[in-house]
C-alpha cells in the first residue's frame, strides 16, 4: 500500500498529464459543440507539454539560465547537475506556438461553419446539411 | 551550391512562400512566377540530391553547423532520396495545372492562396528530409496547419469537413509529439539515428513499446487509416480543386513515407517484426482498410468522394505491404508511395479539370466528357487503369510486389484483398467511363447528335495532366531500375 | 523541495480543465480556460521552466483567450454540452 | 525564509481553490470572470514566491510582470462582449 | 532444345506501327479519307514487318527484344517463335482484309466516331501482336489486358443501352477473370518459381504442390476468359453488339484467338507437357472443352441472330483449340494450332458476310433472310464457303485442321472425344446448312427479296470474296502455317 | 459517441499508465533525458555562443532550424485566418445605411442609399453597433499601452539573459495593440496598424529569420550557422552568433506580434473589419 | 512650445470635451511628445533592463523610439504633466492609500463577518462630479473603485457617476473630500 | 531572523490576510456586484502588500541588480494598481450592460 502511494506520489506528473490528456481526448470525441472540442484539443496540447516538461526537471536543479552570465566572471565552471534539462523547454515553445497557431486556425474555421449553420452544434449541423 | 541543395530544398520554397505572401499585396501577377520558379528549383534540387545519394551513399547535413545530436541534421539516403523529387515535381506540375482553377476561384486571394501552397510544398518537403523526430513534428504541423486553410476554401461543408481534419490531424500529431517524447525520457535523444543507436537494450521496455504503439497510432490518423479514416473523404472532396489536387497525393503518402522511417529507421525491423507480434493485427487491419475503402467508393455516386475512398483504400496498400515484414513488402509499400503519389495526382488533377469546365463533379455532370474533354479523360482513363493496376502503368508494378511480399509472407487475406480492390476498382472507374461515355444517350447511331463539340479545359491545365500520365507509364516501365538501384538500398539488410 | 505546490496546482489544473469543459456557456468557457491556462503557467515556473512559463503566460493571459473570446463573440455562446 | 515562502505559497494555492470554486459554480459568466481574476491577482504573487524558492527572483518578476500587464486584457475582453452583444440576442445569461 | 536467338527491334516494330498510327489518326479526324490511308498504311507494313520474320523463323530461330527489365528476373521482353509467328501472321493478315472491309461497313451505314473506331481498332491489333510475341508471362498478361481495354469502346460502340449492357457484360467476364485469376495465378507462379519466361518445358516442373498446381492451371483455364470456354462464355454472344468488322476480327480472330492463344502458351510454356501429364491435368481440360464444344453447338442451332449464332459457334470452335492443347499429343497440338488459323480465315469470312448483308438489307435474322441468295450471291457463296470451312469439310482449311485433331484424339486414346468432334462436326453442319438452303433455294414466292442482284459496297464484298479464297487455298497450301505449328509443336515434345 | 469516446480514453490511458511505469521517476537527475544531450548544452552553451539563457541559446541557435519553422507555423496560421475569413471588398455586400459621427459633438448621422460623406478630419466613419468606448477603460489602456509595448520590447532584447525572447515579447506587443482595439474600437487600432502592414510584416519577420540562415548560406557556411555573420559584423564568431540569435528573435518578434494582431482583428471582426470585439 | 503641451496632463479637456480625440485624423503630433515619451519610456528601461553596457543601451534606445514612435499620442505625456504629478500627486496617493487601507480592513469585516448579508445592503448612488478633464475623471472614479465599499459603475464624459455601494455608510460620503483632493491634484480646483 | 525579515513577514501575512478575506468574498457575498467588492479592493492591497515585502526581502543582498529587481516588483505593484480597476470597472460595467439587477437586501443570495 505504501509501496502504492509512493508510485502514486513520484510520479504525479505523469498521472496527472494522463489524465489531462484523457480528459482533452474525451473532449473532443464526444463533445457536441465545435468549440468545447478546440477546448479540448487545447487541453490536450498542454497535457503533452506537462509531460515533457515533467521530463526536464531535475531534482535539486535551477532554471536554465546561467547565473554570473555575464561580466568578468563569464567562462566560469558550469555542471550540468545544477541546472535543469534545457531541451523539454525548448521543444515546448514550440509546442506552445503551434498549439495557439492551431487555435487561431479552428476558431477561424468554427466562425465560418457558424456563419454558414448559424450553430454551433455538430448534431444540428449534420441535420442541416441532412435535409439539403 | 551543390553540397546545399538539403537546405535550399526546403529554403526555397519557405523564402519564397514569404515573397509571395508581400507580392500578392503589392502586385498579384507576381505569385504564380514566383512560385514555379521557387517549386522548380526545389524540384531541380531533390533531383541533385537523388543523383548525390544514388553517386555518394547518405547525405548528412548539418543545420547551423551543429553536429547531429546537438544539432538538427538532415539524412538523404535512398529512401527520402526518392520520395523527394516525386513530392517536388508533383507539387510542381500541379501548381501549373491549376494557374488558372486558382485565378477562377480567388480572386482576391492569389497571394495568400500560393503562399499557403509553397509553405505546404515546404512542409512536406521537410518532413521527407529531416532526420530529427522532434523536428518532423514541427514541419508535420505546418504542413497540417496549411492543408487546413487550402482545404476549408472550397464548398458549403468544406469547413466543417476541415475542422474534423484538424480535430483528428491534431490528435495524431500530438501522438506523435508524446510518441517522441516517449522515446525522448528513455533515450534522451531526439535525432533518428541517434535513437535507434541507443534503442537496442530498451527493446523490453514498456515505454518503447508505447512510444511506437503511439507514434504509429499518431501516424496512421494523419494517413487515414481505415479505422481512422474518418476525416479523410468529407475533408477532400469538399475542398478547392487546386488543393484537393496537391493534398491527395502528397499528404497521406508522406504519411506512409513517416511510417516506413519509424519502422526502417528508428526502431529498426528487429524490433518492429522480432520484438513485437503486431504484424498479423496490422495487415488484418489492412485487409479490412482495403475493403472497406473499396466497398464504401462503391457506394458513392460522385466522382470526387469516391476518389477519396480509394485514397483510403490505398493507405491501406501501403501499411498493409510496409508490415508484411518483408523486402518484397517493403519494396511494394515504397513503391507505391511514389506511385499513389503520382496516379492520385492524376486523377485529382482530371477532377480539377472538370470542375473547371462542368463546375462540378457528381455523376450526372460527367455526361458525355468523354467527346467534350477528350484529353482530360484520356489522362483519367490512365489513371484509372494505373489505379486498377493495369501494366504497363506504374500502379501494376507496385501491387505486384506487394502481392509477392503477400504470398511469401504467407498473407493470402492481404493478396485476395488487393485483388478485390482491383476488381472494384474496374467497376467503379467503368461506371464513370460509361457515364462520359454514353450519356446522353444516342438514341439513334448513325450521326453526332451531341450537344456541342469538344470544349477541353485550357492548354496550360491539360499538358501537365498528360504529362503526368505519360509519367505514369514511364514509371512503370522504369520499375526495375527504380528498384533495382534505389528502393534495393533504401531497405536494410536485415529485411529478407 | 518545492514538490507540494506542484501537486496542489496539477490537483487544480485538473479541476480547472473538466470545469471549462462542463460550463455550459462558451463564454464560461473560455474565461475557465484562461484560468486553466494560468494554472499551467504557474505549473511551468514551478518546475523550472521559466521560458515556457512566460510564453504560456503571455499566450494565455494575453492572446489564446482573447481568441475565444472574439471568435465566441462572432459565433454563439450556446451549447448544450 | 524557504519555508515561509512554502507554506506561503501552499496557502496561496489553497486561495486559488477558493476563487477556483467562484469560476466554477457561476453562476454568471461574470461571476466567472470575477473567480479568474481572483486568481490571476493571486498567481502574481505565487510567481513571485516561487521566484524566490529557486534563489532566481530577478528571473521570475518578469513573468509577473507581463501577468499583471496580460491578465486584465482577457478580462476586458469578455466584459466587452457584453458591452458590445447587449439585447442583441437573448440567449439564456444564467445557466 | 537450344534454339538459337537473335536480338532484333522488329516485334517490337511491329507492335509499334499500329500504336504509332493512333495519334496520326486522331489528329486526321476531319479528314476520312487519310484516315483510312493510314490505317491500310499501318496494316500493310505491320504486316509486311511480320512477314520479314518468316523466314528467321522458319529456319528455326527465335527472335528476342527486351523492352524494360520492370522486375528482377521478369522484364517486358518480346520473343518470336512458331506458335507466335502463325498467329500473329494470321491476325495481321487479316487486319489489311478487315480495314477494307471496315470502311465498306462503317461508311455503308454512315457510323459515328468513326476515328475513335479506327483508333481502337489499331490499338487492340497493337495488343494482339504483342500477345502473339511475348516472351513472358508478365508480358502476355500486358497485352492481353491492354486488348481488353482497347476493344471496350469497339464492343460499345453504339453507345445504346443494349451496347452498354453488353459493355458491362464484357468487362466484367474478361478483366474480372483477368484480374481475379491470371493475376494471383502469375503472381503465384513467379513467387514459386522465380521467373515467368515461357520455355518449352515449363517452369513450374518441381516447384509447387500438386493441388497448387492443378489450382494454378484452372485459374489461368478459366482467367483468360476471351478463350470463351464455359461458363465463362456468355460475354462472347453479348458482345456481338459490336459493329461486324469488330465482331469479324476481334471476336473471331484477335480477341477469342488470343484467349485460346493464351491458354495454349500457358499450358505448354508455363506447366509443359510433362508437368500436365504426371499431374494428369489434362483430362478435365479435354473434358471441359468437350463440354463447351457440345453445349455451343447446340445453342448455337436455336439461334434465330445470324451474328449470335456465330457467336456460339465461335464459343464451340475455340474449344476445338484448347481440346488439341490439352490432348497433349503431337498431331491433336498441331490440329489445334492450325485451327486457330484455319477458324480465323473461315470464321470471319461468315461474320463478314453477315456484316455484308446488314449493310445491304439492313436484316440481323436469319428468319428474315429466306431468298437472300438470289440477291447477294457472291456473298451467300462465300458465306456457304465459310460455313463448309467451319464444319471441317473439304474443298476448305478447316478440313486439315479437324483431321488433326481427329488424329490426335486417337493418338492420345481418347476416344470419346473422338465422337465429340464427329457429334459436334455434324451439329456445324446443322445450324449453317439450313440457312444457306433457305438462302438459296428458296420458293420464289417465299423469298422476301427482290429477285435483284444487290450486294453490298464493293469494300464489303472484295474482303469476304478474300478470306474465302483464302479458306479455300488453305486446303490445298497449308504450308506455311503447318509448318510453324509443327515447329512449334517439335519444340514442345520433341517430336 | 460518448461510450466510444469513454472507450478510445479507457484504452488510451491504460496504454500510457502501463507505459508510465518504467518511466524513470520524476526528477531524477540520472534519467536519460538528463544525462544524455542536456549536459552539453548546459556546460558548453557560454562558450559556444555567450548566452546564458540557455533555453534561448538552444531554440535559437541549436535547434534554431525548429524555430525557423516554429515562427512559419505562426506564420501560415495568420495566412489561413486571413484566407478563410476574411471577405474582400468584392464580396462585401456593402450596406444601405452608412453610420458617421462627427468627432467633436458626437452626434451620429445615419446616411442612407449609399450616400457618403469624403473623408474628412471632422467626421469618422462608425459601424452600425457601434457602442461608445468606455471612459475608464480607454483611458486605463491608453496609459498602460505604451509601458506594455516598452515591456515587449525589452522581453525581446533580453532573451539572451533572462527568460522571455522574440515569440514572448511578440506576443505581448501583438496583445497591447489588441488591448488598444478592445479598450477603444477595432477601427482604430486598424488605423494604427493596417491589414497591409500586418500582412507585409508577418512576412518580413519570417523573412528575417530565414533570410538571415540563407546569408549564411551565401556566407558559405551550413544554413542558419551564425557564425559565418562574423564576417559582416566584425565580430568574432561566437559574439556572431549571440549577434544572430538576437536578429532572428527580433524577426520572430516581429513575425509573431503581427500575426497575432493580424488573427485577432480576423477573428474579431469575422473578417469584415468593420466593427470588432 | 506647443500649446498641447503647455497644458499638461490634466489640462485636456478644452480640446478634447469629447472623448476619443487621439482618433481624429487630424490630431497634430508635436515633436515635442515623442521626446517626452522616449525619456519617460527610457527611464522606465533602465529599471527594467538593468544592464548599462553600451549594447543593451543602444538596444534600450531603439525600443523606446519605436515605442514613442507608436503610441507617443495615446500617452500624450508633457513635461509639466509630469512635474504635477511628481509635486502633487505624491500626497494624494499617500492620503488614498490610507483610505484604501481603511475601506480594505471594512470589506474584509464584512466579509468575516457571520451575519454578513445583514450588513450589507448594496445601492447605486448617483452624483455629478464638478471635475471635467478625462484623466481627473478616470482617476476618481478609480480612485472610489478601490475605496470604501464603493465601485464606480459607469462615468460618463460630462462627470455623472453611477456608484455601487455596499452598504449606506460607504455611499454617503461621496463626491466629498475625495473629488476636492483630486481636484487639487490635477489643478483643478481654482479653475 | 533579523528585524528585516520580521518587517517582511509581517507585510507578508498581512497581505495573505487580506487576499485570504478576498477570496473568501467572492464566495460568500451574494451577488456579482458585492462579490467585485472583495475582489477588486481586497486582492488588490493584498497583493500590494506582499509585493512590498518581496522588494524588500529582495534588498536583503543589496546589490544593483537587487535594487533593481526590487524596482521591477514596485513596477508590478503599479500596474497591479493601474490594472485591476480598470479591470473592475470592465466586469462591472459588463454586469449593467447585460442587465443584472443588483442584490438588495431581503434577496436570496444568487
Amino acid at each position: 500500500m505504501t509501496d502504492l502511494i509512493s508510485t502514486v506520489i513520484a510520479k504525479y506528473n505523469y498521472w496527472i498529464y494522463i489524465t489531462l490528456m484523457m480528459i482533452g481526448l474525451y473532449a473532443m470525441i464526444a463533445k457536441n459543440n465545435l468549440v468545447k472540442k478546440i477546448v479540448g484539443m487545447n487541453i490536450f496540447q498542454t497535457a503533452i507539454i506537462l509531460f515533457y516538461v515533467s521530463i526536464g526537471v531535475k531534482k535539486g536543479a535551477t532554471i536554465p539560465i546561467l547565473e554570473h552570465g555575464h561580466g568578468p566572471d563569464a567562462h566560469h565552471v558550469v555542471h550540468a547537475v545544477d541546472y535543469i534539462n534545457p531541451l523539454p523547454h525548448v521543444l515546448m515553445l514550440t509546442a506552445i506556438v503551434v498549439g495557439v497557431a492551431t487555435l487561431g486556425v479552428a476558431l477561424a474555421l468554427a466562425i465560418r461553419i457558424y456563419n454558414n449553420y448559424n450553430t454551433l452544434e455538430e448534431d444540428e449541423i449534420l441535420a442541416q446539411i441532412r435535409e439539403k | 551550391m551543390n553540397e546545399q541543395y538539403p537546405a535550399l530544398l526546403v529554403v526555397v520554397p519557405l523564402l519564397s512562400a514569404l515573397v509571395v505572401s508581400i507580392a500578392g499585396w503589392v502586385n498579384k501577377r507576381l505569385c504564380f512566377p514566383v512560385a514555379v520558379a521557387a517549386l522548380g528549383m526545389a524540384a531541380w534540387s531533390a533531383v541533385g540530391l537523388l543523383l548525390r545519394v544514388l553517386d555518394e551513399g547518405v547525405i548528412v547535413y548539418k543545420l547551423g553547423g551543429w553536429s547531429p545530436p546537438m544539432g538538427i541534421a538532415y539524412y538523404i539516403d535512398y529512401l527520402n532520396g526518392l520520395v523527394l523529387p516525386v513530392v517536388s515535381i508533383v507539387a510542381l506540375l500541379n501548381l501549373i495545372a491549376n494557374k488558372k482553377g486558382i485565378e477562377q476561384q480567388f480572386p482576391d486571394k492569389i497571394g495568400p492562396f500560393y503562399t499557403l501552397y509553397l509553405l505546404m510544398v515546404t512542409g512536406l518537403l521537410g518532413i521527407v528530409v529531416t532526420g530529427d523526430a522532434f523536428n518532423l513534428y514541427v514541419l508535420l504541423e505546418i504542413a497540417a496547419l496549411t492543408g487546413y486553410g487550402l482545404l476549408a476554401m472550397g464548398e458549403e461543408r468544406a469547413p466543417l469537413a476541415t475542422l474534423n481534419y484538424l480535430y483528428m490531424g491534431t490528435i495524431g500529431a500530438c501522438f506523435y509529439l508524446l510518441g517522441v517524447g516517449y522515446l525522448y525520457i528513455v533515450t534522451g535523444s531526439l535525432n533518428m539515428v541517434d535513437i535507434a543507436r541507443l534503442l537496442p537494450p530498451l527493446y523490453q521496455s514498456n515505454t518503447v513499446l508505447a512510444a511506437f504503439i503511439i507514434c504509429m497510432v499518431g501516424v496512421w490518423l494523419k494517413m487515414a487509416f481505415f479505422p481512422l479514416h474518418a476525416w479523410l473523404p468529407n475533408a477532400y472532396t469538399y475542398a478547392n480543386s487546386a488543393a484537393s489536387s496537391l493534398i491527395a497525393p502528397l499528404v497521406t503518402k508522406v504519411m506512409v513515407y513517416v511510417m516506413i522511417r519509424l519502422m526502417l529507421t528508428i526502431f529498426t525491423t528487429e524490433f518492429v517484426f522480432t520484438t513485437l507480434a503486431l504484424s498479423d493485427a496490422v495487415v488484418w487491419l489492412a485487409v479490412i482498410a482495403i475493403v472497406m475503402g473499396a466497398v464504401l467508393a462503391l457506394a458513392e455516386r460522385n466522382l470526387k468522394k469516391m476518389l477519396t475512398y480509394i485514397v483510403v483504400a490505398e493507405v491501406g496498400y501501403m501499411v498493409g505491404g510496409a508490415w508484411l515484414g518483408n523486402r518484397d513488402g517493403m519494396t511494394g509499400a515504397i513503391l507505391h508511395i511514389v506511385n499513389d503519389a503520382l496516379m492520385t495526382l492524376c486523377v485529382f488533377m482530371v477532377v480539377g479539370n472538370i470542375v473547371y469546365k462542368v463546375k462540378g463533379y457528381a455523376f450526372e455532370d460527367l455526361k458525355g466528357l468523354f467527346r467534350k474533354m477528350p484529353f482530360t479523360m484520356g489522362a483519367l482513363v490512365v489513371g484509372a487503369m494505373s489505379i486498377i493496376g493495369v501494366p504497363p502503368t506504374c500502379g501494376f508494378f507496385s501491387k505486384w510486389y506487394l502481392i509477392v511480399g503477400a504470398i511469401s509472407s504467407g498473407h493470402y487475406c492481404f493478396m485476395a484483398a488487393l485483388i478485390f480492390s482491383s476488381l472494384v476498382s474496374v467497376v467503379l472507374f467503368f461506371r464513370v467511363f460509361e457515364i462520359c461515355f454514353y450519356e446522353p444517350f444516342s438514341n439513334h447511331h448513325g450521326h453526332d447528335n451531341h450537344p456541342g463539340g469538344m470544349d477541353e479545359a485550357p492548354v496550360s491545365m491539360v499538358v501537365p495532366l498528360l504529362v503526368v500520365a505519360v509519367i505514369l507509364i514511364l514509371v512503370g516501365l522504369y520499375t526495375g531500375d527504380i528498384v533495382n538501384h534505389v528502393i534495393q538500398f533504401a531497405i536494410p539488410e536485415a529485411m529478407v | 523541495m518545492i514538490w507540494p505546490i506542484d501537486l496542489a496546482i496539477l490537483t487544480l489544473v485538473v479541476v480547472a480543465a473538466i470545469g471549462a469543459l462542463m460550463v455550459k456557456d462558451l463564454l464560461g468557457a473560455s474565461v475557465l480556460f484562461g484560468a486553466y491556462s494560468f494554472m499551467m503557467c504557474l505549473l511551468w515556473s514551478i518546475m523550472g521552466a521559466v521560458d515556457v512559463a512566460f510564453t504560456e503566460a503571455s499566450v494565455g493571459a494575453g492572446v489564446s483567450t482573447v481568441f475565444f473570446v472574439a471568435a465566441v463573440f462572432r459565433t454563439s455562446r450556446r451549447t448544450r454540452d | 525564509m524557504d519555508s515561509i515562502f512554502l507554506y506561503s505559497s501552499l496557502y496561496l494555492a489553497f486561495l486559488m481553490v477558493l476563487s477556483l470554486i467562484r469560476a466554477l459554480i457561476g453562476p454568471t459568466v461574470l461571476d466567472r470572470m470575477i473567480g479568474v481574476n481572483a486568481i490571476g491577482s493571486k498567481s502574481v504573487v505565487l510567481l513571485i514566491l516561487i521566484g524566490f524558492l529557486y534563489h532566481r527572483v530577478d528571473m521570475f518578476v518578469d513573468i509577473a510582470l507581463a501577468y499583471a500587464m496580460l491578465n486584465f486584457i482577457a478580462v476586458l475582453a469578455a466584459s466587452r462582449y457584453f458591452q458590445k452583444r447587449k439585447g442583441l440576442y437573448d440567449e439564456a445569461l444564467y445557466r | 532444345m537450344n534454339m538459337e536467338t537473335i536480338i532484333s527491334i522488329k516485334p517490337l516494330l511491329a507492335i509499334l506501327v499500329s500504336l504509332l498510327v493512333v495519334p496520326i489518326l486522331v489528329l486526321s479526324g476531319k479528314r476520312p479519307n487519310v484516315r483510312e490511308a493510314c490505317t491500310f498504311l499501318a496494316a500493310g507494313v505491320k504486316f509486311l514487318i511480320i512477314l520479314s520474320m518468316v523466314p528467321v523463323i522458319l529456319n528455326g530461330t527465335q527472335i528476342v527484344y527486351t523492352i524494360a527489365e520492370v522486375i528482377p528476373g521478369v522484364a517486358i521482353k518480346l520473343r518470336v517463335d512458331a506458335f507466335g509467328m502463325l498467329f500473329a501472321l494470321v491476325s495481321s493478315s487479316l487486319w489489311i482484309v478487315t480495314s477494307a472491309y471496315s470502311i465498306g461497313y462503317m461508311r455503308g451505314l454512315k457510323e459515328h466516331s468513326q476515328t475513335r473506331y479506327f483508333c481502337f481498332f489499331a490499338l487492340a491489333l497493337s495488343a494482339t501482336i504483342g500477345v502473339a510475341f511475348s516472351a513472358n508471362l508478365l508480358t502476355l498478361y500486358l497485352f492481353y489486358e491492354m486488348l481488353s481495354f482497347a476493344t471496350y469502346p469497339l464492343v460499345t460502340h453504339h453507345q445504346d443501352h443494349e451496347a452498354r449492357s453488353s459493355g458491362r457484360k464484357y468487362l466484367l467476364y474478361i478483366v474480372g477473370t483477368s484480374i481475379g485469376f491470371v493475376l494471383p495465378a502469375m503472381l503465384i507462379s513467379y513467387s514459386l518459381a522465380g521467373t515467368l519466361d515461357f520455355s518449352s518445358q515449363g517452369f513450374l516442373a518441381g516447384t509447387g504442390s500438386k493441388p497448387l498446381i492443378g489450382l494454378l492451371c484452372f485459374m489461368f483455364l478459366f482467367g483468360f476468359a476471351k478463350a470463351a470456354i464455359m461458363p465463362f462464355h456468355s460475354w462472347l454472344p453479348a458482345a456481338m453488339v459490336a459493329p461486324t468488322p469488330v465482331s469479324a476480327l476481334l471476336h473471331a480472330v484477335a480477341v477469342v484467338k488470343v484467349g485460346v492463344f493464351c491458354v495454349a502458351r500457358v499450358l505448354t510454356g508455363v506447366f509443359g507437357t510433362d508437368l500436365l501429364f504426371s499431374l494428369n491435368l489434362n483430362v478435365p481440360i479435354i473434358y471441359i472443352a468437350s463440354f463447351t464444344i457440345m453445349a455451343g453447338s447446340l445453342i448455337a442451332l436455336s439461334q434465330d441472330n445470324l451474328k449470335r449464332l456465330l457467336a456460339f459457334s465461335t464459343i464451340a470452335q475455340l474449344s476445338y483449340i484448347v481440346l488439341g492443347i490439352a490432348l497433349l499429343s503431337p498431331k491433336g497440338m498441331t490440329g489445334g494450332m492450325l485451327h486457330i488459323a484455319m477458324h480465323a480465315f473461315g470464321k470471319i469470312t461468315l461474320f463478314f458476310c453477315a456484316g455484308a448483308i446488314f449493310v445491304a438489307t439492313g436484316k440481323k435474322n436469319i428468319s428474315e433472310m429466306i431468298g437472300i441468295g438470289r440477291r447477294m450471291p457472291v456473298t451467300i457463296a462465300a458465306f456457304f464457303i465459310g460455313s463448309l470451312s467451319i464444319i471441317g469439310m473439304p474443298p476448305c482449311g478447316g478440313f486439315i485442321s479437324k483431321w488433326y485433331l481427329v488424329l490426335g484424339t486417337l493418338e492420345a486414346h481418347q476416344m470419346p472425344i473422338l465422337f465429340v468432334l464427329l457429334t459436334s462436326s455434324l451439329l456445324n453442319a446443322a445450324y449453317f446448312m439450313p440457312f444457306v438452303y433457305k438462302a438459296f433455294f428458296c420458293r420464289p414466292e417465299d423469298s422476301m427479296f427482290e429477285n435483284k442482284v444487290q450486294e453490298a459496297p464493293a469494300f464489303c464484298v472484295v474482303p469476304l470474296v478474300i478470306t474465302a479464297t483464302i479458306s479455300v487455298i488453305l486446303l490445298f497450301y497449308p504450308q506455311p502455317f503447318l509448318r510453324l505449328a509443327r515447329m512449334m509443336v517439335q519444340s514442345i515434345t520433341g517430336v | 459517441m460518448k461510450i466510444i469516446g469513454l472507450i478510445i480514453v479507457v484504452v488510451t490511458g491504460a496504454l500510457l499508465i502501463y507505459a508510465a511505469a518504467d518511466f524513470p521517476a520524476w526528477s531524477d537527475p540520472a534519467s536519460p533525458a538528463s544525462t544524455y544531450l542536456s549536459p552539453h548544452f548546459i556546460e558548453k552553451t557560454m562558450e559556444e555562443t555567450s548566452v546564458p539563457n540557455i533555453v534561448t541559446a538552444v531554440l535559437a541557435d541549436y535547434r534554431g532550424f525548429d524555430t525557423m519553422f516554429e515562427t512559419t507555423v505562426i506564420f501560415s496560421a495568420g495566412v489561413v485566418c486571413f484566407f478563410l475569413l476574411r471577405i474582400s471588398r468584392r464580396e462585401e455586400e456593402e450596406p444601405e445605411t452608412r453610420y458617421y459621427r462627427h468627432v467633436l459633438t458626437g452626434v451620429t448621422i445615419q446616411l442612407k442609399e449609399g450616400y457618403k460623406i469624403p473623408p474628412s478630419d471632422d467626421f469618422e466613419r462608425i459601424d452600425a453597433a457601434w457602442t461608445p468606448p468606455d471612459l475608464i477603460i480607454k483611458t486605463g489602456c491608453r496609459i498602460l499601452i505604451p509601458f506594455v509595448q516598452l515591456f515587449a520590447l525589452y522581453v525581446i532584447a533580453h532573451g539572451h539573459h533572462s527568460p522571455g525572447g522574440g515569440f514572448q515579447g511578440g506576443v505581448i506587443l501583438g496583445a497591447s495593440i489588441i488591448l488598444l482595439a478592445i479598450s477603444h474600437d477595432l477601427r482604430t487600432a486598424v488605423r494604427r496598424m493596417s491589414e497591409k502592414l500586418m500582412a507585409i510584416l508577418c512576412a518580413v519577420g519570417v523573412f528575417i529569420y530565414a533570410g538571415t540562415g540563407a546569408l549564411c548560406l551565401l556566407l558559405k557556411l551550413n544554413f542558419l550557422d551564425y557564425s559565418a555573420l562574423a564576417e559582416v559584423l566584425h565580430v568574432d564568431p561566437i559574439t556572431a552568433r549571440s549577434h544572430g540569435i538576437l536578429i532572428v528573435e527580433i524577426g520572430v518578434g516581429i513575425a509573431v506580434m503581427a500575426t497575432m494582431i493580424w488573427i485577432y482583428n480576423n477573428v474579431s471582426s469575422a473578417g469584415r473589419y468593420r466593427q470588432g470585439l | 512650445m506647443d500649446k498641447q503641451e503647455e497644458k499638461g496632463l490634466g489640462h485636456e479637456h478644452n480640446t478634447s470635451k469629447v472623448e476619443n480625440s487621439d482618433q481624429g485624423p487630424g490630431r497634430r503630433k508635436s515633436f515635442g511628445l515623442y521626446v517626452v515619451t522616449f525619456f519617460i519610456m527610457f527611464g522606465v528601461w533602465v529599471v527594467l533592463s538593468g544592464k548599462f553596457d553600451p549594447f543593451h543601451l543602444s538596444l534600450g534606445v531603439i525600443s523606446c523610439a519605436i515605442v514613442a514612435y507608436l503610441s507617443a499620442d495615446l500617452l500624450r505625456p508633457t513635461v509639466r504633466g509630469l512635474l504635477i504629478l511628481l509635486v502633487r500627486w505624491v500626497p494624494y496617493l499617500l492620503w488614498l492609500m490610507k483610505e484604501i487601507f481603511k475601506a480594505n480592513l471594512h470589506v474584509t469585516y464584512l466579509v468575516f463577518h457571520p451575519r454578513m448579508m445583514d450588513l450589507i445592503d448594496p445601492k447605486i448612488v448617483k452624483f455629478r462630479s464638478k471635475l471635467e478633464g478625462d484623466l481627473a475623471l478616470v482617476t476618481f472614479a478609480d480612485s472610489i473603485t478601490l475605496t470604501p465599499g464603493t465601485i464606480t459603475v459607469n462615468v460618463s464624459p460630462d462627470g455623472d457617476f453611477k456608484v455601487h455601494a455596499i452598504d449606506k455608510a460607504s455611499g454617503e460620503p461621496l463626491p466629498g473630500e475625495m473629488e476636492a483632493r483630486i481636484a487639487k491634484a490635477f489643478g483643478e480646483s481654482d479653475g | 531572523m533579523d528585524i528585516m525579515n520580521i518587517i517582511v513577514c509581517v507585510l507578508l501575512f498581512s497581505g495573505l490576510f487580506f487576499l485570504t478575506g478576498g477570496a473568501v468574498g467572492i464566495l460568500r457575498f451574494p451577488d456579482f456586484y458585492s462579490r467585485l467588492h472583495p475582489a477588486g479592493k481586497l486582492d488588490t492591497l493584498g497583493s500590494l502588500l506582499a509585493m512590498t515585502a518581496f522588494a524588500l526581502f529582495n534588498l536583503h543582498h543589496f546589490s544593483m541588480g537587487a535594487l533593481l529587481t526590487s524596482l521591477k516588483i514596485l513596477l508590478i505593484v503599479v500596474f497591479i494598481f493601474l490594472a485591476s480597476p480598470t479591470a473592475t470597472h470592465g466586469i462591472v460595467d459588463a454586469g449593467v450592460r447585460a442587465g443584472l439587477a443588483p442584490w438588495t437586501k431581503g434577496e436570496k443570495r444568487r
